[in-house]
């Protein structure tokens, strides 16, 4: 990064340190933000009830306290964070939360949250373990019946036309995204991976208007930079669950890598894909979450019947993408008391063996208080691929 | 600890000094003391490469390289042939898995618990009121290890200190606490897929007792380098010749510090 | 991975019943069923889970189910599942996973590598599948992953993973304004099943039989549940620790006339027991309630500590996975396969409209309420299992909102003013930790302390009461 | 007049009380050392040499903590969740919680003003938040740890510390001082991980005010004021809150006499 920031960058920082703070003032002006956590929950809904989505953070810089009062220590310390600092209030401004069926934790404990918070709003999606042809017409059907508990919520009808109208503009987001992620295609990349995971961070605080708005500013921002302000370095990748804490990110590019792509929920795996425009709104929603979402949540058949090529067809996505940004390394980060993410370790490792791209693999706790050891790790990796 | 090693076409000086809370003055020290051995001025030293938790609070290293790249670097120097690398510090134990060229191709370290670390069996040694020095040869006489079953290094503490109020022999509790430790470094190193040969160094390769109950644990022959507490150090200075003779090739400039060794002050 | 240590054995745990100490040869026949239905080929077996309420469909087309969860059980009881876990930690599983699968996938893992059993394999071993039917519960993401994983040592054994939601309980709605959609779709999933199994058996489906065996397992389950409401009886004739065993026949039987007859004679036993005056415990002080979590499997003896102190423990939410059919309020219908769907259904809302007429309650907590009632609990025990989030998440919360809304003891303490006043107590509650397997997270001694310290709790609250 | 003892055999410190029918006669602590029951005669001697009495003199006595069952004379054994409850009612009857911070374990219970403990619950397997890792730092530090309360409390602008492992504390303190971080702002940063542990702990069984600090910890001014700061209220220490233990063992001993009576 040079020397003068930017004016756009700072209002990124600032919304990215000030979590919540677009929502706490449009809230004075009637607007209501409905919470979420996990990139289940098919937020053009939300959009179209005319609330605004909201993704509910967690922070490594704060030790969970109060949460632990109602949710036991064995979650995944990234949930029990965002619980943490639900049940401090961090989060008071929301009208409502919607939690899917994302985890076991977020199953379990549905009920801490919605009778330890001042809510108005719950709902919970169920979301299939599987995906077939009967489980998308479950779920069109729990869609449904989330657009009316939303309905019933706001009094006011969610037409088809206020749906298609949401899976446009997220659409559009979603696009915007892209053409972010295409900046990092030079090396060095053009934006680096701190300032492109602060904003779609803080992007996911605002209504999805400002959002676009906010993402175009800094599309011409960095498009206008002409010269990477980055050094050359290891291109890396990141795959895991939800980093919305940039430490990770900003370790590797202190220490001299580049982070030019992801998987992560809070980046290509929530918004590459895009809603089908056409046909019936619900169940193109239904497709996109269902089908489109590469979570190891959803089990997906073993079509291969050899264990290569079925971690082909599970993680072709992570091929596509360390292709396109020519990578040179990744990292697995992983959070303890993960079962979706757990139990597919080994089967990521082989599969990046196969792509001939070293792995890190890492367990962490959410804390900052691991930097100290993610640095020496994170360090020799460098070192090794370099 | 701290260690130097000054090289020169051979390894000309090797130092090993204790780390205190002052590790930078420490650094120092040795430093001064690893010249006298080389009866060499710090002016003359072309290159310097720091490692290990302390790398980035040495003051007057040109370059900094983590224990993992340096250890590694220094065992395949001694061990052309070594695949795995296992290396018992006080703070952190990491396996290290090499290939046929010698480059490091994955690594684990273990969490930041001491029930997987060297400072398992200093605590616990201390507890006993034995060096350090003689606590593997102790262990050998053993016929029937001691379960430790706590894995906590302060409960594993109290456990051991009641346990020999019992009368349990020392050898037998010794040879427990290092089953238990060989067990926690297996579990790690075991995720690596271990292959021959097996290099253990860093303080760990000091305890024969530990060695053998390391080699049990994992089926397989393990090597120890004649000075195991040094092969990081030497590892960064063959790091440092590299960083020297490349820069000579390409007839690119040295990016140095000012060569001075003055004290630091701490707070 | 030369050194595969094996735990010193338990002590043998006593049991209170007859029916319970039968269990431990049933198990083992069992296991050696499974080995012997696969070296004859004559059946097919199939690894799966219990408590998806739908092993008529196997029994109807022959299929042989090898419970791999409990397989895991059994090598935590021997306290020997540590070899097993190791392995699976070598294969870049963390251990803060599901220990039950870590322990399958171990084993699997050696006995693919090996092309035989493990050496010393618990009770013979845990067969090779010939295929898998995993389980996308709403609850248990390791059982959506598990054989996946497992799929990586043994890719040509086939999956089928079966999809079996339900309505989550929430306070705002009716959950019977989505049960349509949700037994439409069970309904399609255990059909896919049904054509999995077909293809995988080569046979078709009996529908006759399968009525007749879904029949057996209705009248099984108001069996049991009749049985277990015996236990309400003071001195209570049948404890938690001897329900972990008889929830053998629940769990891996149904369906089977044996489960029946188990049952019939369990029934006849605690009866017995029960005219005599025959307890759990000879001279019974308190009367405990099981209240979340699976147990400790290599530590079923702490249930005989409880005992010796004079605790009882009538009942428990763990593994009594019936409810009384004729309270649920079934559709009627035909055919066994919306019949199995609607009892799935019945059994997971059944406390759900309870729960709406308590401000502050949840299903669970209902359940809580309602069997301190019914079983005259002095208080609540649960086990947190650090690897197990399925069962084991949400307990603190309900012990907290339990002690919101359910106040029922009353004892005299000292008020701000130094005087004594009558108060209403919560139930006092118990959490130990450690793991359903895995032996490391366990301490003994720190168990039977804080077992001894909540001993002592009840006792003092005892003697303070009001009336 | 009945005479009785309370003796708690801690981990690292060893406590003991004598009580008549009116009240405390004296009080004795000292290291525990390796050989418990050497500890626990001594302990007798002591009280007794304090109160002028002889063995033939005490009716009853009650041991407690880690070591309590190497207490060979003593007539009861209870466990020290209890003793606590009974320790804390007797001194501060409006405490409704009661976090103890011991050497090995944090244990924290509820309890009414009689004693009677309502539930509780302790700190896990490992010693990373409990009292221990006060006295590594102390030594690291080169300071006595009954200073650091006082050091801590002038820190100006604390760190963030992770406290892991009691034994790692030491290496990570010393790599702090390393950073030029001074002594006072590693104790704070400290105090409040500590803090922040023990009463998350405390959380899991839900805290009801008043909240009384026992236990060797308690003696620390600088972890008492960082666990008030995160619980934002007042916390109740009684005096020599490492007495409370074996305060209660002897009030549950002379409790006992009297019942039998």
């Amino acid at each position: 990064m040079g020397d003068k920031q930017s004016h756009i960058f700072d209002t990124v920082k600032n919304y990215y340190n000030n979590y919540g703070l677009r929502a706490k003032e449009l809230k004075g002006e009637g607007k209501q933000f409905i919470g979420y956590v996990c990139s289940l929950v098919p937020l053009e809904i939300i959009t179209a009830s005319g609330c605004t989505p909201f993704r509910v953070r967690g922070s490594v810089h704060e030790p969970i306290t109060r949460g632990d009062t109602l949710l036991e220590t064995i979650v995944c310390p990234y949930y029990r964070s965002v619980f943490d600092l639900s049940v401090k209030g961090k989060y008071n401004f929301l009208s409502g939360l919607v939690i899917p069926h994302g985890c076991d934790s977020m199953v379990r404990s549905f009920s801490a949250w919605s009778y330890g918070l001042p809510f108005s709003y719950f709902h919970f999606v169920n979301i299939p373990s599987v995906c077939d042809e009967s489980s998308l017409e479950f779920f069109d059907a729990e869609l449904d019946a989330f657009r009316k508990s939303l309905e019933k919520f706001t009094g006011k009808a969610i037409t088809e036309e206020h749906l298609r109208q949401a899976i446009r503009v997220h659409n559009e987001n979603r696009d915007k995204v892209r053409a972010l992620y295409e900046m990092r295609k030079a090396d060095p990349p053009l934006i680096s991976g701190t300032e492109l995971t602060m904003t779609l961070t803080a992007g996911s605080s605002l209504p999805i208007e400002e959002s676009n708005g906010l993402f175009d500013q800094i599309l011409t921002e960095v498009k206008g930079r002409g010269k990477s302000p980055l050094k050359k370095g290891p291109r890396i990748f990141i795959d895991g669950a939800c980093l919305d804490n940039i430490e990770l990110i900003k370790l590797v590019e202190e220490l001299g890598g580049n982070v030019v792509a992801d998987t992560i929920c809070n980046g290509a795996r929530d918004h590459f894909p895009k809603t089908e425009m056409g046909g019936d709104p619900i169940s193109a929603l239904s497709r996109r979450y269902l089908g489109k979402i590469n979570c190891p949540k959803t089990y997906r058949e073993n079509k291969a019947g050899t264990f290569e090529g079925d971690i082909a067809s599970r993680f072709g996505d992570i091929g596509a993408y360390t292709k396109e940004y020519k990578v040179e390394g990744a990292i697995l980060y992983v959070y303890k008391y993960c079962d979706p993410f757990g139990f597919e370790v080994p089967a990521r490792k082989a599969y990046y063996q196969s792509l001939n791209i070293p792995l890190l693999p890492l367990e962490d706790v959410y804390s900052s208080g691991t930097i100290g050891q993610l640095r020496t790790r994170v360090q020799a990796f460098l070192e090794m691929i370099g | 600890m701290t260690k130097v090693v000054i090289l020169n076409k051979g390894i000309i000086a090797s130092i090993i000094g204790p780390t205190g809370p002052e590790q930078r003055r420490l650094a120092n020290r040795v430093m001064e003391e690893a010249l006298k051995q080389a009866a060499l001025s710090i002016q003359e030293i072309t290159f310097i490469v720091a490692t290990g938790y302390g790398r980035i609070n040495v003051p007057f290293a040109d370059k900094q390289f983590t224990e993992i790249t340096c250890h590694a670097r220094g065992i395949v120097h001694l061990f052309p042939e070594a695949r795995t690398i296992i290396d018992i510090g006080g703070q952190d134990v990491k396996g290290i898995k090499i290939d046929v060229s010698g480059k490091v191709i994955d690594f684990v370290m273990n969490d930041k618990c001491a029930a997987g670390s060297g400072r398992f069996i200093e605590v616990i040694a201390d507890t006993l009121g034995v060096s350090l020095d003689t606590v593997g040869d102790l262990s050998l006489q053993s016929s029937h290890p001691a379960t430790i079953s706590n894995i906590c290094t302060i409960y594993a503490q109290q456990e051991v200190a009641a346990s020999l109020a019992e009368g349990v022999p020392l050898s037998d509790l010794l040879a427990g606490v290092h089953q238990s430790l060989a067990d926690r470094i297996c579990r790690m190193v075991n995720r690596l897929r271990v292959e021959q040969a097996v290099i253990v160094t860093g303080g760990g390769g000091k305890n024969r007792g530990l060695l053998q109950a390391l080699s049990e644990q994992l089926g397989q022959e393990i090597l120890v380098p004649e000075e195991p507490l040094i092969t990081g150090a030497l590892g960064a200075a063959l790091m440092g010749k590299e960083i020297v003779e490349k820069a000579r090739q390409n007839n690119t400039p040295l990016e140095t510090k000012e060569r001075i060794l003055g004290a630091v002050e701490i707070l | 991975m030369a050194e595969e240590q094996k735990e010193a054995k338990p002590k043998k745990r006593m049991t209170a019943t007859k029916a319970a100490a039968s269990i431990g040869p049933m198990v083992k026949e069992f296991i050696t069923g499974t080995l012997q239905a696969k070296a004859e080929g004559k059946y097919k077996v199939a690894y799966t889970f219990i408590v998806c309420h739908h092993e008529e469909i196997f029994r109807a087309l022959d299929v042989i189910p090898v419970w791999t969860e409990n397989f895991a059980g059994i090598c935590g009881a021997k306290r020997d599942a540590e070899r097993f876990l190791q392995r699976a930690e070598s294969l870049g599983f963390s251990r803060s996973l599901c220990t039950y699968a870590l322990c399958g996938i171990g084993f699997d893992q050696w006995r693919e590598e090996l092309g035989q059993m493990p050496p010393e394999a618990p009770w013979g071993g845990q067969v090779r599948p010939d295929f898998m039917i995993s389980s996308g519960q709403i609850l248990c993401d390791p059982r959506s992953k598990w054989y996946q994983a497992s799929q990586q040592f043994m890719p040509d054994v086939p999956i089928y993973n079966i999809d079996l939601p339900y309505p989550l309980f929430q306070e705002n709605r009716d959950h019977r304004e989505v049960l349509g959609y949700y037994h439409q779709y069970i309904v399609k999933q255990l059909r896919g099943l049904v054509a999995f199994l077909e293809e995988q058996t080569k046979k078709k489906m009996d529908y006759d039989r399968l009525r007749e065996l879904v029949n057996l397992s209705d009248r099984t389950w108001n069996l049991i549940d009749e049985t277990y409401k015996l236990r309400r009886a003071a001195p209570c004739p049948m404890g938690t620790g001897d329900a972990m065993n008889t929830m053998v026949p629940i769990n891996f039987m149904m369906a089977t006339q044996k489960a029946y007859d188990f049952f019939v004679d369990l029934k006849k036993e605690l009866e017995e027991k029960i005219a005599r005056g025959e307890g759990e415990v000879e001279n019974e002080k308190y009367r405990l309630m099981w209240g979340g979590g699976l147990p400790a499997w290599y530590a079923l003896n702490d249930f005989n500590y409880f005992n010796s102190k004079g605790a009882s423990f009538p009942v428990e939410t763990t593994y009594r996975m019936v409810a009384p059919l004729n309270e649920m309020d079934l559709p009627e219908t035909k055919d066994p396969i919306e019949h199995l769907a609607w009892r799935w259904l019945g059994y997971w809302t059944f406390w759900y409209d309870k729960a709406k007429k308590r401000p502050g309650s949840e299903p669970d907590v209902e359940r809580l309420i309602n069997w301190i009632e019914e079983y005259k609990i002095d208080g609540v025990v649960m086990h947190e299992a650090f690897s197990c989030r399925t069962w084991h998440v949400g307990l603190i919360w309900q012990l907290h909102q339990l002690a919101k809304i359910y106040k029922p003891i009353p004892v005299y303490m000292i008020g701000k003013g130094g005087q004594k006043e009558k108060v209403y107590r919560e139930l006092p509650s118990l959490i130990l930790e450690s793991d359903i397997i895995d032996i490391t997270s366990y301490s003994e001694v720190d168990t039977r302390n804080k077992i001894d310290a909540f001993v002592e709790t009840l006792e003092s609250i005892q003697s303070n009461r009001a009336t | 007049m009945v005479f009785v003892l309370g003796i708690d055999i801690g981990s690292a410190q060893s406590k003991g009380v004598i009580l008549d029918d009116q009240g405390s006669l004296g009080s004795f602590e000292c290291a525990s050392g390796g050989d418990f029951k050497l500890t626990a005669e001594r302990m007798r001697e002591e009280l007794l040499s304090r109160a002028g009495r002889s063995v033939d003199d005490i009716s009853r006595t009650v041991a407690t903590g880690y070591g309590s069952k190497l207490v060979i004379f003593a007539d009861e054994i209870k466990s020290d969740i209890v003793c606590l409850a009974k320790g804390v009612s007797s001194q501060l009857p409006t405490a409704r919680t009661v976090i103890d911070i011991g050497d090995l374990y944090t244990k924290v219970l509820r309890t009414d003003g009689n004693g009677s403990v309502h539930s509780f619950i302790l700190s896990g397997k490992c010693a990373g938040g409990s009292g221990r890792i006060l006295q590594v730092i102390a030594r690291v530090l080169q300071v006595r740890v009954d200073e650091i309360g006082e050091l801590s409390l002038k820190s100006k602008k604390r760190v963030e510390f992770n406290t892991g492992c009691a034994v790692f504390a030491e290496t990570e303190a010393i790599s702090r001082l390393s950073q030029e971080v001074t002594k006072e702002d590693l104790l704070a940063g400290l105090h409040r991980a500590l803090a922040a542990q023990i009463n998350s702990l405390a959380e899991r069984i839900g805290v009801e005010q008043e909240v009384a600090m026992v236990g060797g910890g308690a003696r620390d001014a600088g972890l008492v004021q960082a666990l008030k700061e995160i619980r934002g209220h007042d916390i109740l220490v009684p005096p020599n809150p490492y007495m409370t233990a074996a305060l209660g063992a002897a009030i549950i001993a002379r409790e006992s006499l009297t019942i039998q009576d």
